[in-house]
């Protein structure tokens, strides 16, 4: 399986770790990413005005370059993952964003949201499959209790992103099985954890990353893992206790594939 | 669109009403006394829906200058889903009745319930004038059948 | 030739004063057809009718037309006359001139000049009158009640009552349905099972009531009157008439692992059970996803131990067809899957469970012997949050657009016993608004919140979290302005209530409409509450919308009225104003019966002589005269104009039309 | 009259409809930075209806909200507060130099840990 791969501005400087790990997965899983040349940041921060133009057109240009090449659009990064998707949403079932937008990229073919947008969890659940993850699992994480921390940017808005039930989502518990470790469910998985607010609002993103990292703790986790930079750095950096280590879930994966870090 | 001048002009109106609702709606004017112009005359129907555009055709091949069709509000038709054919069929006809040249104004659909008389009577004012604005139909009619 | 009357009515001064009723009749009289032509006082009264019925006789009269008041005051009036006079009763038409005319002018002479139109649009009408006989069609004395539930037991007892035959078919083992389940019925707080089981003793004894139980419909034919259903008998593996329901095999039964849905599967029952103790019919049943012998062959266990030798191991589903003359729709309600909605954890903990698994919680019958306990740990739960208006009044896609209407005052109920029973526990309700219409209901309500100090709060529950054995309850208070954190014990949720699954295939048997949300559409929502617009289908309790248990009972006795109304007739006299399709012009294109309502048109082969004087077969509409209820939507839609509606027919209506329009 | 031309303008940026709301407080109940805001969710929702937009652009909640959808997500009348305030937040920054933030605070509160999507989200409250 071959597919057009928008890496997103952190994990080329901030959250290499990410990519990294997820690009050495995938080769031994035998999937192909082939970075999008030249794509340009997503935004980041999905411009929910109706009237908001300019600011989807990076996102339809990544969206556009995949369907000229006939592949589905692969994201890791769950910022992102949710602007890319809502961005191609809005393109095909907005009538009024579709046709200023087609009429500014003024493209021989206009992009009515043609590409699929897939999650790199997604991929591995639908596409490689979770028991097949399994059987190539060299060094099992045996033994190892890991949370899931969802955050809000995979699940919700459920109806566009259709990523798993967003109250009650399972995909990342079944990868934590899958890599052989035991996923420790618990309430506030899926609740924010105050990222938008972490360069200056520091109390509040406080506040909810200790309700998170005690709701784990509590089930007994030793560690979480995210697909979210933004959520690591919130987790990791605003846990007045830091007590609780937070991975990308590619490193795990790396791990139980019997990858090293670095990629050999 | 014309604008008549002609003062005395008295236009024909025919109204179709469904038995259940619209005429009754206008038996209640009647039984309210609330005055309506005598231009309208009333053909009852069982449904809305019994309204063939043929009807329609006819009153103006006949030298009618206005019809209207009175049905029960959506959702109350006596036959459950009568109305919701008729505003399918009137909306598809009147488009085309507007097409050859009949104004939009000369037709309508107007739901009234078997409560509302004073919608009927208000509803008959304001189409009769209407129509009255617009003057003699000549559109469709056949001269055969043209008045001395 | 055609030999008219016209008959002018003054109606006092009601006619007369504005319009000239002499110019009227005199006008009239030349109309061409016209032999005869009067006015009097008053048509309506006995000298006005006999004035009507001699002229018919002495002047051998073809069609009658009456000015006077509205059709719908006294139509039938002067149908009626003019058949004891021997006329047709369908070749009289009303030129409504009092509601239409006289009522409406001030003018005499512009009221004189439209009565004669209307007079004259009468006249050009009844010339195209065809006589119309009224059909009859049997009536089969005996109903079928589809749903044992309380609206099902009830309509059924009180067709019986009447000394009709009835029969009941119910999917379940046992009839009862919900409120079998319920503990304590609101505003009383009587015990529910206490007035409901002797009700479903006398559904088992009352010689006119067969139930099916177990059964389910699988095919109906037929219309009014005389309906052909198929009940599908599925086989319990048990004799129904040899089993004593003495329940030793279902203490014996080996396979002890059946979640028991009797008690919402909160706890366990056998492979062999009998769902509760007042179960009707009290007869065991296997249920074969669990049995060890009908899956395996090894066991037998039940077989061996039953003394009445019971058990047959080999019974297959048996087909029933039966005869009825009305079907009753009873199929009830569920509450809704709550997937959409785990904010709330209700898959996430067992100690967030719904309303009615809280009945059975409370229920001394229930899984914990009527002692309050929390699933989880069967520890006492000191804080209870209810949470209301789950997937209610829902547009978002995840729940229902509805008001289910019972959840307000069953939550009342069950905050107030909880008070009740354990004054030790604090109990919150989260409300949008509290609808509480019905007698003695606000009352009820406000004395959970004065006396029984239930913490009532405006707002909704965001998040319940499941934390150390606690359940974290996020929530709003918007008349504090605040969010509010709960620990608590137990989270109940009022789910939403859908109606029955089995309703819509139900529906599309019985050609009966539905609305959105699957619920049957009534005939008219406030005169024809209990029929479906489809004759002979009549609609008792929550399958018609949600009702509470009062509600249900006055509108199953209601349907019943209307049931034994029908049974009570020996022949059913049809309204001959149906359409009819003039088989030679029909092609059998369907259009007709994709808009009919009622499914009333079906198609027939039939044989044609063609013009070379060879036969060809072709299909055909053909209306049923009983089922067709007169709309004239198809004949409309027939393309090649071979429908046509008795008694408003195209040519008749186009008549109309030219008399205006001359 | 002219603040309810505003609302209506809101309505159009957001593409929301507050008439929807049936004021049950799910929005609000589900919020995660509640107890930080002055406003909340179930408060803009209203208050757009209404018209009182004066108190909304001049407070600080516009810039709490986490954007984190749980209102939007669990809505029942699929109103989408989240998507009111931020059209709120819009007409608060388009204007010239009514900023939340300006692009010197910036560097002091940065950490070389920060990924840049903190950056952006704060950016999304600032126009060039």
């Amino acid at each position: 399986m071959v597919y057009s791969y928008y890496p997103g501005c952190t994990l080329k400087t901030k959250a290499k770790d990410l990519d990294k790990g997820a690009r050495r997965a995938a080769e031994a899983l035998g999937i192909v990413m082939e970075e999008l040349p030249e794509w340009q940041c997503c935004g980041g921060v999905y411009p929910m005005g109706k009237d908001e133009i300019a600011t989807k057109l990076s996102s339809v240009r990544a969206l556009v370059a995949a369907k000229e090449k006939k592949q589905d659009l692969l994201t890791l990064c769950s910022a992102c993952h949710h602007v890319l998707k809502r961005v191609n949403n809005d393109m095909a079932t907005n009538e009024d964003i579709r046709n200023k937008a087609n009429a500014y990229m003024e493209l021989e073919e206009p992009y009515a949201g043609e590409t699929r947008v897939i999650h790199y969890l997604e991929m591995l659940r639908d596409v490689v499959g979770f028991d097949k993850l399994k059987e190539a699992v060299t060094n099992p994480l045996t033994g190892r209790k890991i949370g899931a921390y969802y955050g809000c940017l995979l699940l919700r808005p459920s109806k566009t992103l259709q990523f798993d039930n967003p109250e009650n989502p399972t995909i990342i518990e079944d990868f934590i099985r899958a890599i052989g470790a035991e996923p420790v469910v618990y309430a506030y998985r899926n609740e924010c954890c105050g990222g938008y607010v972490t360069l200056e609002n520091k109390d509040l993103a406080r506040s909810k990353v200790a309700n998170i990292v005690e709701s784990a703790k509590e089930g007994g986790a030793e560690c979480l893992i995210t697909a979210c930079p933004l959520c690591m750095y919130n987790l990791s950096n605003n846990n007045a206790a830091g007590d609780l280590p937070v991975y990308y879930f590619t490193e795990l994966l790396c791990e139980a594939l019997g990858l090293d870090k670095e990629g050999n | 669109m014309q604008v008549n001048d002609n003062k005395d002009f008295q236009p024909t109106i025919v109204a179709f009403c469904c038995n259940w609702c619209s005429y009754a709606g206008a038996d209640l004017s009647g039984t309210n006394r609330l005055q309506y112009p005598a231009n309208v005359k009333i053909i009852r129907i069982p449904c809305s829906c019994r309204l063939n555009p043929i009807f329609i055709l006819r009153a103006f091949q006949r030298g009618a200058d206005g019809v209207i069709l009175c049905g029960c509000h959506p959702g109350d038709c006596h036959y459950t889903t009568g109305n919701y054919y008729a505003r399918r069929r009137m909306s598809l006809l009147f488009s085309m009745l507007d097409y050859l040249g009949i104004e939009k104004e000369r037709t309508r659909v107007e739901w009234v319930s078997a409560a509302e008389g004073a919608k009927f009577a208000a509803t008959m004012n304001e189409f009769v004038d209407a129509v009255t604005k617009l003057g003699r139909n000549h559109r469709l009619e056949d001269l055969r059948c043209k008045k001395q | 030739m055609q030999r008219i009357g016209v008959f002018v009515c003054w109606c006092g001064s009601n006619i007369a004063a504005t319009v000239d009723v002499n110019a009227v009749t005199e006008t009239l009289a030349k109309e061409p057809g016209v032999v005869y032509a009067t006015n009097y006082q008053y048509m309506c009264s006995e000298s006005g009718q006999n004035l009507i019925k001699d002229a018919i006789r002495d002047q051998k009269l073809t069609g009658v037309v009456i000015c006077s008041c509205s059709p719908r005051m006294h139509e039938a009036t002067f149908r009626k006359a003019a058949a004891s006079a021997g006329l047709n009763p369908y070749l009289v038409e009303i030129a409504n001139i009092r509601e239409q005319c006289s009522w409406i002018h001030k003018n005499k002479e512009e009221a004189t000049e439209k009565a004669i139109i209307l007079g004259r649009t009468a006249i050009a009408k009844v010339q195209l009158n065809a006589p119309l006989i009224a059909g009859e069609s049997p009536v089969v004395k005996r109903a079928l009640v589809i749903g044992g539930g309380i609206a099902g037991i009830q309509t059924a007892l009180d067709i019986a009552e009447a000394g009709f035959e009835v029969d009941i078919v119910e999917k379940k083992p046992t009839v009862g349905g919900k409120m079998t389940q319920i503990d304590k019925t609101f505003p009383t707080l009587d015990c529910s099972a206490c007035i409901l089981t002797p009700k479903m003793v006398e559904v088992a004894q009352n010689d006119n009531i067969k139930i099916y139980s177990y059964s389910e419909v699988e095919a109906v034919k037929g219309f009014v009157g005389n309906f052909t259903v198929s009940i599908r008998k599925k086989a319990r593996y048990v004799k129904e008439d040899i089993c004593t329901g003495c329940g030793l095999c279902t203490e014996k039964c080996p396979q002890k692992n059946v979640p028991n849905e009797f008690n919402l599967g909160l706890d366990t029952r056998r492979a062999i059970y009998i769902p509760f103790a007042q179960a009707v019919p009290k007869v065991a049943t296997i249920d074969p996803n669990y049995c060890t012998k009908l899956n395996t062959g090894k066991c037998g266990v039940c077989e061996k131990i039953c003394t009445a030798g019971a058990i047959d191991y080999t019974q297959k589903d048996e087909i029933v067809e039966q005869q009825y003359g009305a079907i009753v729709v009873a199929t009830g309600y569920n509450p809704i899957k709550l997937d959409n909605f785990e904010e709330y954890a209700y898959s996430q903990s067992p100690d967030v469970v719904t309303s009615l698994e809280f009945e059975r919680l409370m229920n001394a019958a229930g899984p914990t012997g009527g002692v309050l306990l929390r699933p989880s740990d069967k520890t006492h739960p000191h804080t209870i949050v209810f949470v209301q208006c789950v997937g209610s009044r829902d547009v978002s896609g995840c729940g229902k657009p509805y008001c289910s209407k019972i959840c307000c005052m069953y939550t009342a109920k069950h905050a107030m016993l909880c008070r009740e029973k354990y004054p030790d526990t604090e109990v919150y309700v989260f409300y949008i608004d509290v609808r509480t219409p019905g007698k003695n209901f606000d009352e009820f309500y406000r004395r959970a919140v004065e006396e029984y100090n239930v913490h009532y709060i405006k707002g909704m529950v965001g998040k319940v979290a499941p934390s150390g054995g606690k359940l974290k309850v996020q929530a709003s208070d918007l008349l504090n302005n605040e969010q509010l954190h709960i620990d608590a014990d137990m989270v109940v949720l009022a789910a939403a209530i859908e109606p029955d699954k089995s309703a819509r295939p139900l529906a599309t048997m019985l050609t009966a409409s539905m609305d959105t949300n699957d619920f049957f559409t009534e005939a008219h929502p406030k005169l024809r509450p209990v029929e479906s617009p489809t004759a002979g289908i009549y609609l008792s309790g929550c399958c018609q919308g949600p009702k509470d248990i009062p509600e249900t009972v006055s509108q199953a006795s209601a349907c019943a009225a209307k049931v034994i109304g029908l049974l009570a007739k020996d022949k059913l006299t049809c309204n001959p104003c149906v359409a009819h399709s003039d088989e030679l012009m029909c092609n059998g294109c369907s259009s007709c019966a994709n808009v009919c309502p009622y499914g009333a048109i079906t198609y027939v082969e039939k044989e044609f002589r063609q013009p070379d004087r060879t036969m060809l077969v072709r299909r055909v509409a053909s209306v049923n005269p009983a089922v067709c209820q007169g709309c004239g939507a198809c004949t409309v839609a027939c393309p090649s104009g071979a429908m046509d509606l008795f008694g408003f027919s195209n040519k008749q209506i186009m008549a109309e039309v030219d008399a205006i329009c001359k | 009259m002219e603040n309810l031309e505003i609302a209506r303008e809101l309505e159009r940026i957001s593409g929301v409809n507050p008439r929807k709301c049936m004021k049950c407080g799910k929005c609000s109940g589900t919020c995660p930075a509640y107890d930080k805001m002055e406003y909340h969710p179930h408060q803009f929702v209203s208050m757009v209806e209404t018209g009182r937009i004066e108190k909304l652009l001049e407070s600080e909640s516009l810039f709490t909200c986490l954007s984190c959808f749980a209102c939007v997500e669990r809505c029942p009348r699929g109103v989408e507060p989240a998507n009111i305030i931020e059209a709120v937040r819009l007409m608060k920054i388009r204007p010239q130099n009514e900023n939340h933030l300006h692009a010197e605070q910036i560097p002091e509160l940065l950490d070389e840990n920060l990924p840049q999507q903190a950056i952006v989200s704060a950016f999304r409250k600032y126009k060039k």
